[in-house]
C-alpha cells in the first residue's frame, strides 16, 4: 500500500464512495407493498402461518375434490374408530370426520373471518370516533355500547333469525354486528391517551382530515390491540357459531362446521372413549386460531418495521 | 370434608365410590334434569313439577303399575253403574299441620278447580263431572258442582255426566287429581292463590314428605312427614338436585346421586348408558314407557300415499338399533308400549324403500319439492335421527331440509300449521283417549288430521266402559291410523330407570306411579 | 494521568438489525473520561453519539442491538460483561443518565417528585419522605418554580424546558461518579442553561463528578468541556482539549463545524456549511466516510480510513491531511482565525 | 438592516389568553394577556424562559387548541372563524409548525416516508406514487437526510435525524408561514446552518414568514428581523433583532443576552452575567401596565411611570 | 369528580329506560308464545285463553310495557310466568352464587393471567412467551363444556377429589371448606376463560410499554426490574387492561351459562336460559336490567379507573 502516493487530492464531482448506496436504493425503490411484503417474508413463523392458512383455505374450496367421502352421508359404522378407511373415524351416525372437517372449514372460515371482519370495523371505526372527540359524541356511542352489552345476546339473536331467517350469512352477520362493543371500548381508551401525544397536532398541523387523523395515524397504534380481539374473536365465533346453529340458525344440520362437530360429541362418553370425534376438531381450531395470530403479528410488524 | 366422612363410618353405604353426599343413611338424593316450574297442584303443567308435588301432596288413589290403583288418600273409590261414585276416605289422614284430610277437602279441590275464576290446568281431569264444561269449569248459573257431596267427614259422593270407564275417572280424579287443605286455600282470593305463599312454599300438605325448601334452579329439600298416614317415610330427607343429562352419569359415578328422576325428567343419555351399566353399583333397568317420537306430517299437503312412502322410506330400526343403542322399539302406531291399549297384533310397516318409492310414484308428490323438516333442539337422538331421516328421505328421491328451532319457536310454527314435517316427542297416559291429539277439533291436532271414520273411532272409544270393549276399539284405530300414517310414530324408548343398588325403592315400569310406596324406600339395599 | 480515568471506551462497535439491513451505528469508538473532567462529545447528528454513551449504561434496546466489539471499563470492570444485576447497582448510583428527549423519557402516570425520589430511595436507601424532600430540593435546585407545588404534577403539565430539568434533578439525585449528559440543556433558555451548567460545574468540583456531555452548542462546550471529542459517521475524528478543538482544529470536519456558526459579521451572507449528506451507515462506504462531503479530500480518502494522528499529547485527529507527506492545506478563514488566536495563546502562556 | 420594507401584516395577535385548567385550583396562565404582529416575509424570533408560553403561542396560532381569549387575524382572517374542509385545508397549507419535540411529535407506527408523504398527499401535491417518492427523496436530501432511510421508523433514528424529518414534514406542504419550535437545536451545526440557509432562501425565494422560537440567542440574532422575548406568559421586549442585541432595555433580556455562551472558551472561563430580579414584573396595579413603544418598533413591557426610565436607558445606549 | 360521577349516574335512568324499552321489544318479538311453555296437551282452547288472560300477555304491547315499568317504580319486578313465584325472589337466590363464583373466578383469573401476560410481554419472543401464548390460544379455542366435563372425568369421576357439581353439600354441614371444593373445577373453568383473554391483551399491551423511552429512564435509574414493572410498567398498560376487566364485569350476567349449567350451579345465567326456553318474559326483562346495571356500573368505574390511573385524561 502505497499512501504517500494517493496523497492527492480528490476530485469531488467524481464521488467514488456513493456507487454502492445508489446501488441499495435501486433494490427499494418497489412500491410501498412490496416492502412490505418483503419483511413479512422475512418473519418464518409468518411465512410458514400462511402457508397453512392458504392451504386451509384451498382445503375448504376444494373440498369436494379432496375430501374421501361425502360429508352428510353415513358411509361407515357408526361411531368407529379412526382406520385405513376413515382416517379421523366415523361420527354418531357413520359420517366421515376428515370429510366433515374439510367441509367444516368453509362454514367456520367463513362466519368467523366474515363476522370478526365487520366487527372489527364497526368497533373500530367507532371506539376511534368516541376517543378521538369526546364529549358527547363519546357519551352518546358510550351509551350504545352499554346498551348493545346489556341484551341478553341468544335473545337477540333468536329475534333477529325470526326476522331475517336462518343461514350462514345471518350468523355472520349477528356475530358482526353484535361483537364490536368491547373492542370499541378498548380502542377508545388507548386513544384517549394517543390523542394527547404531539404526533396527533402535528397531523392537525399538517392538515389531515379528521377521519385521516383517525384512520391513518390513531389506527396504527391500536392495532395490536385490534389483533388480540380479532384473532379471539375469529376462536369465539368458531364456537358461538356452534350453539347459534343449535338455535336453528346458521348451518342446518347435517351439514358440518368445527363448532357443531365438537358440540355434537359433547359427551362423557366420547369424551373419554371417543376422542377421534373431538380432538381432530379441537385441534384445527387452535390451529387456525394460532395460524391467524402469527399472520397478523408478522403483518403488524411488517407494516411497523420490527424486527424479531 | 373430614366431617361427612365421620358420619360414613357407620352406615351401610360406606363403600369407597360413595363420597360425601351418600354419607347419611337416610338421605336420599335424586337427579332430575328439569328444575320444577312450580308447586301449584292445581295448574302446573310441567311434568318436573308435578313430579315433585307427589312427595308433599297425595291423591286419592295411588297407580303402581297401569292397570292396578291402590289406595291413596282414598281408602276406596266405588261405583256400581259407572256413573255414581262413592270414595272413602283413610281415617288416619291428617295435614302436616295435624287438621285431619276430610271429604271437605275433596269438595273443596274439585269445587275450586271448577271455579272460573281460578286458574288451572287440570280443568280435564274434572270435565267428566256432571255441571261441568268440556274445559272443566263450572256451568253457566251455577255456584259449585251439582252432586259432589260430602256425605260425611271422610265419604264423598259425585256423579259423572256419562257412564265412564272407572279407570278413566280413577286415573284422571283420583289418581292426578292431589288434594288441597281448604283451611289453607279457602283463605286466599282464587285469583291470587297460584301467587300465594301457600301454594309456592306449601307448608300444609298430606303427602309422605313436607316442603323445606326449593333453592331455585338448584335442589329441592323435603322432609319426612312424621304424621304420614302410611307411615313415617324411612328416609329422613329428600334431596332433589336439578342437572343436566350429563351430570346424572358423574354424580352417580361419584354417588353424588342414588336415583335419576327418570320418565323424561331425569333420563340419563342413551350413549352414556354404558358407562352406568359397567358400573357394579348401579342397576339400570330398562321398561317400555309412555313418551314416544313421532314425525308430525302436515296432512293438508300429504295425502295417503305419500305418507305411506315415508313410513317405508324411513330406516326406523337403524335409529333404534344404533342412536338409542337398542334401548327402544319402532312404533307400529301411536300406542306407547306400555301402554295396556297397545294392539300387540299390530306390527310396525317394515322399511323397504323400494316400496317407499312405488308409493311415491303413485302418489302424484311434485318430488321436485322442497320439504321442511322442523327439528326441535334439545334431545340429542331426536337430532341425530333427523340426519338418518333426511338421508332415507333423500334416497327414495325426496327433497328435504332440515331446521332446527328451539321449542317455543316450534310450538309458534306448528300451531300455525306452517310447516311440512315436524319432529316431535308425545308422552301419553294410560288412558287410551286421543281426541287432544288426532281428533279433527283436537287442540294439539298439528298435523290438521280430518278423517271422519277417525272422529268416530274416538268418539266410540270414550263412550264405552269396560276395557275390553274400549280396547277392541281402540285396536281398530290403531290399526287405522298405521293405514293412513296421518302421523309417523318413530320410536319409544324404554324408560331408563337407574339407581344406586343401596337404595331399596326408586322408579318402576310405570314411571308416574313410582312413588306410590315411597314411605318404604330405604338406603340398605345390596352392595 | 493514568490513575485518574473513570471510564475508558475501547473499540466500540454497535450495530443495529433493521428490515433493510445492519445499520453500524458506533465503528470503534476509543475515548477515556477522568476524575472531575467534563468530555464533551459533538459532532453531527446521528453520528452515534447517543448510542455510544446508551452503550455504557446498556440500554440500548435487546431486540435489535448488537454490540460487535469493546470494552466499557469502569472501575477495572467491563460494563459488557458483568452481569445485570451488578449493572443495576451501577446504573443511576455510579452513572446517571440525562436523555436527549425528555418529553418521553418521563413516566406519563407518576408524579415528577416520586419519580426523581425514586433512585434515591433505591440507592441511598432513604425513605420515602425524605426522598420526596430531597426531590423538592432537587427541583428548586434546577430552577423549577415552586418547586414543592411542581413535585405534585404530573409530566404533561409540564413544558418541555421543565421536563428537561426535571431529568437533569434526577441525575444529580445519587451524585453519581459519571453523568452522562445527552444534550441537557437544549430545551432550555440561556438562563436557566447557565444555571444548570453552573449546578453541574459545582457539583463535578465538590464531588470530583466527570461528566460525559453531548451537545450541539459550542457555546456551551466551550464553557463547560476540559476536552472535546468530534464524531462523524460512528467514530470519533478528533478528540483533545477545549482549546486544542477550538483554537487549533485539525479534522476538515472540526472545521466545517467551527465555521458553520453564526458570527458577529456573517450577518446578511449565508452561513458557512458543508456540502452534502452524511453517510448511510447501512453500507458504509469504503475509505473514509466524510470524503465524499470533504473539499480537502485526498485520494486515499475514499480508498482508506485515516488512521488516528497525533497532534500533541493530549490532541489526536484522523485525517490524512496530518499524514507527513500530505499537502498543505488553508482551512476556512473562521479556523484561521481561531488558530490565530490560539497562537496568541499559547504566546500568553510561554510568556 | 433589521427592519422590513414591505409592512404587510400577516399575523396580528391581539390580546391573547390561554388558561390551562381554567378556573381550577391548578390553572396555569400559559398565556397572558399577549398582543404582536407579524409581517409577510420577515422572521420574528422567540426567546424566553422555558415555560413562558412559547410553544403554547405557537399551537395557538396555528389552531391547535381552543384559545380562552383574544384574537388571532390571519392573512385577514380570524382563525377561529375557519369553518369547512375547504378552508381548513388552505390555512393548514399556508401555515405549518416544526415541533418542539422530535419524538413525540412524529408518530410511531409510520415510516418517514409515509410521514412526509402524508403530508403530500393531504394537499394533493403529487400526482402519482412515484412523484411522490420522488419528492419525499428530495425533501430527505434538502434536510440533509439519506433517502435509504425513507421506510424507517421515527424510533430508528437519532434526535436530531427525527428533528430533521419533522422539518422535511413542514416544508413538504410549501407552506407561507412556519412556525419553528426549537426548529434547530437538536441538530449539530453544520446541520443546522444547513437548515437555516435553506429557510433563509426559502424566505427569499417564496417570500415565507416565520415565527422561530429557540433557545440559541445567536442563532435567533442571525435568522430572525424582530425579536420579542417572553417571561412567564407575557412579552416583556420586543424589538428589531439588532437593536435588541445593541440596546436590551428590559433586566430580563439583559440577563438573557448576558448568558448566552460564545463558542470562546477562554471568553466562557471570564464571562459575567447579569442576574435578573423578578421584582421587575410584578405590578400591585396590572392595568396601568402594557407593552409600550419606547422607541420606534421597539416595545417594552412596563409601567406607565417607567416609560421615562426606558426611553432614557434607551438614548444612553444608542450613542 | 363527585359531580362526573353523580352526572354518570343521573344519565343511568334515562339509559336504563331505552335499555328496557329494547329489551321488552325483542323479549317479546321472540318467536313462540309463553303460553304454550306453561299450558298441558289436555288443556282446552278456553283453558289457554283464561292462562294468556290472567299473563296480561292480551293486553297490546304499550299497555304491557307501561304496567311492567310502574310496577318496576314501585319496585316491583312481578311474578315468574312460569313459576308465580316473585321474580325478586327468585333472582335473590340466584344472584349471589352467580357473584360468588364470577367474583372469585375473575379475581383468580386476572391474578394469573395480568402476571403471566406480563412475564410474556418481558420476554417476548422466548420459549416463555410462546408456552403462554399456547395456553392462553388453547384456553380459548377450549369450549368450556369439553374442559368443565373434562374436569369433573378427571378430577371428580376418576380420582374423586372434588365434587361434580352443586354449591355445596346437602344435608350435612360441610362449612367453608366444602363450599370452597365445590368452587374449585367451576372456577378453573371460567378463570380459564378470562385468563386467556386477559393474558393477550395484558401481553400487547406490556409490549408496547416496553418500548416507551420512560422504561429506558426506569432501567436507567438502576431501578430493579420488577421495581421497574411495578412502577412504571404496569400502571401505563393499564388501560387496556381495565376496559377489559369493564368488558369482563357484565359477563358476570350471561358469561357463565354453559359453565353454571355443568356445574350445577343455580347462577343467573342457568336462569336466563331456562328463562328464554319457557319464554318468560318477566324474568328475561329482570335478567337484562340487572345486566344492564352491571354494564353501566362497570363502565363508570372503568372510566373513573381511567382517570385515576392516567393523569393525562381528563373526566368530561
Ligand atoms: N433502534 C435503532 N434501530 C436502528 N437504527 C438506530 C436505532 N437507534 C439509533 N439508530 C441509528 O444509529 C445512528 C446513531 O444514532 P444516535 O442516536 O447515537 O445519534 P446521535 O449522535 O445521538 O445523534 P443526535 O445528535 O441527532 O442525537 C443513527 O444513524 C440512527 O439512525
Ligand atoms: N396541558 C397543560 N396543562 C397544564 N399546564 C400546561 C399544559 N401545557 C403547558 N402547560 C404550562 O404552560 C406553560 C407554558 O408552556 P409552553 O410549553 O408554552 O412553554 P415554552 O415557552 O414552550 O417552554 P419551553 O421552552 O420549555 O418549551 C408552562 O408553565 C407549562 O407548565
Ligand atoms: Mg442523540
Ligand atoms: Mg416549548
Ligand atoms: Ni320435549
Amino acid at each position: 500500500m502505497e499512501i504517500s502516493s494517493k496523497l492527492r487530492f480528490a476530485d469531488l464531482a467524481n464521488n467514488h464512495g456513493y456507487e454502492v448506496i445508489e446501488n441499495i436504493n435501486a433494490n427499494k425503490e418497489g412500491s410501498y407493498f412490496k416492502t412490505i411484503a418483503g419483511r413479512f417474508a422475512k418473519n418464518k413463523v409468518a411465512m410458514l402461518s400462511l402457508i397453512l392458512f392458504i392451504l386451509l383455505i384451498l382445503a375448504a374450496v376444494l373440498a369436494p375434490v379432496i375430501s374421501p367421502y361425502p360429508p352428510n352421508k353415513t358411509v361407515g359404522n357408526f361411531e368407529a374408530a379412526p382406520d385405513r378407511e376413515f382416517r379421523l373415524g366415523t361420527d354418531e351416525i357413520g359420517r366421515d370426520v376428515l370429510s366433515r372437517l374439510i367441509y367444516g372449514a368453509r362454514v367456520s372460515l367463513i362466519v368467523s373471518m366474515g363476522s370478526v371482519a365487520i366487527y372489527v370495523v364497526i368497533g373500530t371505526t367507532l371506539g376511534l370516533i368516541s376517543g378521538y372527540f369526546g364529549g358527547i359524541t363519546d357519551a352518546a356511542i358510550m351509551r350504545i355500547t352499554e346498551v348493545f352489552m346489556s341484551y341478553p345476546y341468544f335473545m337477540v339473536i333468536l329475534v333477529l333469525v325470526s326476522l331475517i331467517g336462518p343461514s350462514i350469512w345471518t350468523v355472520t352477520f349477528v356475530l358482526g354486528f353484535l361483537g364490536w362493543p368491547p373492542l370499541c371500548r378498548l380502542i377508545r381508551g388507548q386513544v384517549l391517551y394517543i390523542k394527547t401525544i404531539d404526533f396527533i397536532s402535528a397531523a392537525k398541523a399538517t392538515g389531515y382530515s379528521t377521519s385521516s387523523i383517525l384512520f391513518k395515524q390513531i389506527l396504527p397504534n391500536v392495532l395490536s390491540i385490534i389483533l388480540v380481539n380479532a384473532t379471539f374473536g375469529i376462536a369465539n365465533a368458531i364456537l358461538t357459531e356452534a350453539s347459534l346453529s343449535f338455535l336453528g340458525m346458521g348451518v342446518r344440520p347435517p351439514a358440518a362446521s368445527w363448532g357443531n362437530m365438537l358440540a355434537n360429541a359433547q359427551s362423557l362418553t366420547v369424551l373419554s372413549m371417543q376422542p377421534w370425534r373431538w380432538v381432530p376438531a379441537g385441534i384445527i381450531i387452535l390451529a387456525a386460531v394460532l395460524v391467524v395470530n402469527f399472520i397478523g403479528d408478522g403483518l403488524r410488524d411488517a407494516v411497523e418495521g420490527e424486527t424479531k | 370434608s373430614g366431617e361427612a366422612t365421620d358420619k360414613t363410618v357407620n352406615s351401610a353405604a360406606g363403600n369407597e365410590t360413595s363420597n360425601e353426599s351418600s354419607a347419611s343413611s337416610d338421605i336420599l338424593y335424586i337427579g332430575m334434569t328439569n328444575a320444577p316450574a312450580s308447586f301449584n297442584v292445581i295448574n302446573t303443567a310441567d311434568i318436573a313439577g308435578r313430579w315433585v308435588q307427589r312427595f308433599m301432596y297425595d291423591s286419592l288413589l295411588t297407580m303402581p303399575t297401569t292397570t292396578t290403583f291402590e289406595p291413596g288418600l282414598a281408602d276406596s273409590f266405588e261405583t256400581e253403574d259407572d256413573q255414581n261414585f262413592t270414595i272413602k276416605l283413610n281415617e288416619k289422614a291428617v295435614w302436616s299441620d295435624g287438621t285431619p284430610v276430610t271429604a271437605d277437602d275433596v269438595v273443596f279441590t274439585l269445587n275450586y278447580i271448577a271455579n272460573p275464576e281460578v286458574e288451572t290446568a287440570r280443568g280435564t281431569n274434572i270435565a267428566m263431572l256432571e255441571g261441568t264444561t268440556a274445559a272443566g269449569k263450572l256451568e253457566e248459573g251455577l255456584t259449585e258442582i251439582p252432586d259432589l257431596v260430602a256425605v260425611d267427614d271422610k265419604t264423598v259422593t259425585l256423579k259423572t255426566k256419562n257412564p265412564v270407564d272407572p279407570a278413566y275417572i280413577k286415573e284422571f280424579l283420583g289418581f292426578e287429581l292431589m288434594m288441597l287443605p281448604k283451611h289453607i286455600v279457602e283463605s286466599i282470593p282464587a285469583k291470587e292463590y297460584g301467587n300465594s305463599d301457600a301454594c309456592n312454599n306449601p307448608t300444609v300438605t298430606s303427602g309422605p314428605y313436607t316442603f323445606v325448601q326449593y333453592q331455585n334452579g338448584s335442589y329441592v329439600e323435603l322432609a319426612a312427614n312424621p304424621d304420614y298416614y302410611k307411615g313415617e317415610p324411612e328416609l329422613k330427607k329428600v334431596f332433589i338436585k336439578i342437572m343436566n343429562g350429563t351430570n346424572l352419569v358423574t354424580e352417580f359415578q361419584s354417588g353424588g346421586i342414588h336415583m335419576a328422576a327418570g320418565g323424561g325428567i331425569g333420563v340419563v343419555p342413551v350413549q352414556d348408558l354404558d358407562i352406568l351399566r359397567n358400573d357394579p353399583n348401579i342397576q339400570v333397568d330398562a321398561n317400555p314407557g309412555f313418551n314416544s317420537q313421532f314425525m308430525l306430517i302436515n296432512n293438508t299437503k300429504y295425502n295417503q300415499k305419500l305418507r305411506q312412502a315415508l313410513a317405508y322410506g324411513i330406516n326406523r330400526q337403524l335409529i333404534v338399533d344404533n342412536l338409542l343403542k337398542g334401548e327402544g322399539e319402532v312404533l307400529s302406531s301411536v300406542y306407547a308400549l306400555a301402554s295396556p291399549y297397545m294392539n300387540e297384533d299390530l306390527k310396525p310397516i317394515e322399511y323397504n324403500p323400494e316400496k317407499a318409492k312405488e308409493l311415491l310414484a303413485e302418489s302424484g308428490f311434485d318430488t321436485s319439492q322442497e320439504i321442511k323438516l322442523i327439528v326441535p333442539i334439545g334431545n340429542k337422538v331426536r337430532e341425530q335421527s333427523a340426519n338418518l331421516i333426511e338421508q332415507d328421505l333423500e334416497a327414495i328421491g325426496l327433497k328435504v331440509t332440515q331446521t332446527t328451532l328451539d321449542f317455543p319457536t316450534v310450538m309458534a310454527t306448528v300451531k300455525t300449521h306452517d310447516f311440512d314435517m315436524c319432529l316431535m316427542g308425545f308422552g301419553y297416559t294410560v288412558e287410551p283417549d286421543m281426541s287432544t291429539y288426532y281428533a279433527s277439533t283436537g287442540s294439539m291436532n298439528f298435523g290438521q288430521i280430518n278423517d271422519a271414520h277417525l272422529d268416530e273411532l274416538i268418539e266410540k272409544g270414550t263412550s264405552l266402559t269396560s276395557f275390553e270393549e274400549r280396547k277392541a276399539v281402540y285396536d281398530e284405530f290403531q290399526q287405522y291410523m298405521q293405514d293412513n300414517t296421518f302421523i309417523l310414530g318413530l320410536y319409544s324408548d324404554y324408560q331408563i330407570a337407574a339407581k344406586n343398588k343401596i337404595l331399596n325403592g326408586g322408579i318402576t315400569s310405570y314411571w308416574s306411579g313410582s312413588l306410590a310406596d315411597i314411605q318404604n324406600w330405604n338406603l340398605n339395599g345390596a352392595q | 494521568m493514568e490513575e485518574s480515568k473513570i471510564l475508558e471506551v475501547k473499540d466500540l462497535a454497535i450495530s443495529f438489525k433493521t428490515f433493510e439491513g445492519e445499520v453500524s451505528a458506533v465503528r470503534g469508538v476509543t475515548f477515556d473520561l477522568h476524575k472531575g473532567e467534563t468530555l464533551a462529545i459533538v459532532g453531527e447528528s446521528g453520528s452515534g453519539k447517543s448510542v455510544s454513551t446508551k452503550a455504557i449504561n446498556r440500554i440500548l434496546p435487546k431486540k435489535n442491538t448488537f454490540i460487535k466489539s469493546g470494552e466499557i471499563i469502569f472501575e477495572d470492570k467491563d460494563l459488557l460483561k458483568i452481569s445485570e444485576k451488578e449493572m443495576q447497582g451501577i446504573r443511576g448510583k455510579d452513572i446517571a443518565m440525562i436523555f436527549q428527549d425528555p418529553m418521553t423519557s418521563l413516566n406519563p402516570t407518576m408524579k415528577i417528585g416520586r419519580q426523581i425520589a425514586e433512585s434515591i430511595i433505591v440507592h441511598q436507601h432513604e425513605n420515602k419522605e425524605n426522598a420526596i424532600k430531597r426531590a423538592v430540593e432537587l427541583l428548586d435546585m434546577v430552577g423549577i418554580k415552586n418547586p414543592e407545588k411542581s413535585s405534585n404534577l404530573y409530566p404533561h403539565q409540564f413544558s418541555g424546558g421543565m421536563r428537561q430539568r426535571v431529568m437533569i434533578a434526577m441525575a444529580l439525585a445519587c451524585h453519581p461518579k459519571i453523568i452522562i449528559a445527552d444534550e441537557p440543556t437544549t430545551a432550555l433558555d440561556v438562563t436557566i442553561q447557565a444555571q444548570i451548567l453552573d449546578l453541574m460545574n459545582e457539583l463535578k468540583d465538590k464531588l470530583n463528578t466527570s461528566i460525559l456531555f453531548i451537545t450541539h452548542d459550542l457555546g456551551v462546550v466551550a464553557q463547560m468541556a476540559d476536552r472535546v471529542a468530534v464524531m462523524y459517521a460512528g467514530k470519533i475524528v478528533e478528540i483533545g482539549t477545549v482549546d486544542e478543538i477550538f483554537y487549533n482544529p485539525q479534522h476538515p470536519y472540526t472545521w466545517g463545524l467551527l465555521a458553520s456558526m453564526p458570527s458577529a459579521d456573517i450577518e446578511g451572507h449565508d452561513l458557512y456549511n458543508i456540502n452534502g449528506s452524511p453517510p448511510n451507515l447501512l453500507c458504509v462506504p469504503k475509505g473514509d466516510p466524510f470524503a465524499p462531503r470533504n473539499e480537502y479530500a485526498l485520494e486515499i480518502d475514499f480508498e482508506e480510513e485515516p488512521e488516528m494522528f497525533k497532534v500533541s499529547d493530549t490532541h489526536y485527529a484522523a485525517t490524512w491531511l496530518l499524514h507527513p507527506n500530505a499537502p498543505k492545506v488553508t482551512p476556512p478563514i473562521e479556523v484561521m482565525r481561531r488558530r490565530e488566536k490560539f497562537l496568541n495563546l499559547k504566546m500568553k502562556e510561554v510568556i | 438592516m433589521g427592519l422590513v420594507q414591505n409592512k404587510n401584516v400577516i399575523l396580528s395577535v391581539r390580546n391573547l389568553n390561554q388558561y390551562y385548567n381554567e378556573g381550577k385550583k391548578n390553572e396555569v396562565r400559559a398565556i397572558n394577556n399577549i398582543s404582536f404582529d407579524i409581517y409577510k416575509g420577515e422572521t420574528l424570533g422567540l426567546v424566553g424562559e422555558s415555560g413562558s408560553g412559547k410553544s403554547t403561542t405557537g399551537r395557538a396560532i396555528l389552531k391547535l387548541s381552543d384559545i380562552t381569549s383574544g384574537s388571532i387575524i390571519f392573512d385577514g382572517k380570524d382563525i377561529t372563524k375557519i369553518d369547512g374542509r375547504k378552508e381548513t385545508l388552505k390555512f393548514r397549507k399556508s401555515m405549518q409548525m416544526i415541533f418542539q419535540d422530535p419524538y413525540a411529535s412524529l408518530n410511531p407506527k409510520i415510516s418517514v416516508m409515509d410521514i412526509i408523504g402524508g403530508a403530500l398527499d393531504v394537499h394533493k401535491m403529487t400526482n402519482s406514487r412515484k412523484e411522490r417518492t420522488e419528492r419525499v427523496y428530495e425533501l430527505l436530501e434538502v434536510v440533509g437526510l439519506s433517502k435509504d432511510y425513507a421506510f424507517r421508523y421515527p424510533k430508528e433514528f437519532s434526535g436530531g435525524q427525527c428533528q430533521r424529518v419533522g422539518i422535511a414534514r413542514a416544508l413538504a406542504v410549501k407552506p407561507d408561514f412556519i412556525i419553528a419550535d426549537e426548529a434547530i437545536s437538536a441538530l449539530d451545526v453544520s446541520i443546522q446552518a444547513q437548515v437555516v440557509n435553506l429557510l433563509k432562501s426559502l424566505k427569499k425565494s417564496r417570500d415565507l414568514t416565520y415565527l422561530f422560537i429557540a433557545h440559541d440567542l445567536s442563532m435567533v440574532k442571525y435568522i430572525s428581523d424582530r425579536i420579542a422575548v417572553m417571561n412567564a406568559g407575557r412579552i416583556l421586549e420586543l424589538a428589531p433583532s439588532d437593536e435588541l442585541y445593541r440596546m436590551p432595555l428590559h433586566p430580563y433580556t439583559e440577563s438573557l443576552l448576558s448568558a448566552m455562551p460564545t463558542p470562546y472558551p477562554d471568553d466562557e472561563r471570564s464571562r459575567h452575567r447579569i442576574y435578573y430580579d423578578k421584582k421587575y414584573h410584578t405590578y400591585d396595579d396590572e392595568t396601568k401596565v402594557k407593552l409600550n413603544q419606547i422607541a420606534p418598533g421597539h416595545y417594552v413591557y412596563c409601567h406607565e411611570d417607567e416609560i421615562k426610565h426606558y426611553v432614557k436607558k434607551y438614548k444612553q445606549l444608542n450613542k | 369528580m363527585k359531580k362526573y360521577i353523580i352526572k354518570r349516574i343521573l344519565i343511568f335512568i334515562p339509559v336504563l329506560f331505552m335499555i328496557s324499552i329494547g329489551a321488552f321489544l325483542i323479549v317479546n318479538l321472540a318467536p313462540g308464545n309463553p303460553v304454550d311453555m306453561y299450558v298441558s296437551p289436555d288443556m282446552t282452547v278456553e283453558q289457554i285463553q283464561a292462562t294468556k288472560e290472567a299473563l296480561g300477555l292480551n293486553d297490546p304491547l304499550i299497555v304491557q310495557y307501561a304496567k311492567w315499568v310502574t310496577n318496576i317504580m314501585r319496585g316491583n319486578l312481578g311474578f315468574s310466568f312460569s313459576s308465580r313465584i316473585p321474580v325478586s325472589t327468585i333472582l335473590s337466590q340466584r344472584v349471589g352464587p352467580t357473584l360468588l363464583l364470577m367474583s372469585i373466578s375473575l379475581v383468580v383469573a386476572y391474578a394469573l393471567a395480568i402476571p403471566l401476560g406480563i412475564l410474556s410481554a418481558k420476554k417476548q419472543n422466548s420459549i416463555v412467551d410462546y408456552v403462554v401464548t399456547g395456553l392462553s390460544f388453547t384456553g380459548i379455542s377450549l369450549p368450556s363444556f369439553f374442559l368443565g366435563l373434562g374436569l369433573i372425568y378427571v378430577f371428580a369421576v376418576q380420582l374423586k377429589w372434588l365434587p361434580t357439581g352443586g354449591t355445596k353439600l346437602l344435608g350435612v354441614d360441610g362449612g367453608i371448606a366444602d363450599k370452597l371444593r365445590h368452587l374449585i373445577l367451576p372456577v378453573i373453568v371460567l378463570a380459564t376463560q378470562f385468563a386467556a383473554n386477559m393474558i393477550r391483551y395484558a401481553r400487547s399491551s406490556m409490549i408496547d410499554v416496553y418500548n416507551e423511552n420512560y422504561m429506558r429512564t426506569a432501567v436507567a435509574k438502576g431501578l430493579k426490574p420488577m421495581q421497574i414493572l411495578k412502577d412504571h410498567g404496569v400502571r401505563n398498560a393499564l388501560i387496556p387492561i381495565i376496559t377489559v376487566i369493564g368488558a369482563d364485569i357484565p359477563k358476570i350476567v350471561g358469561g357463565a351459562i354453559v359453565t353454571e349449567q355443568i356445574f350445577q350451579w343455580p347462577g343467573i345465567g342457568s336462569l336466563m336460559v331456562a328463562s328464554i326456553n319457557s319464554r318468560d318474559y318477566p324474568v328475561l326483562m329482570a335478567i337484562t336490567m340487572i345486566s344492564a346495571v352491571a354494564v353501566l356500573v362497570a363502565n363508570i368505574l372503568v372510566d373513573i379507573m381511567y382517570a385515576v390511573v392516567d393523569p393525562r385524561i381528563k373526566f368530561s
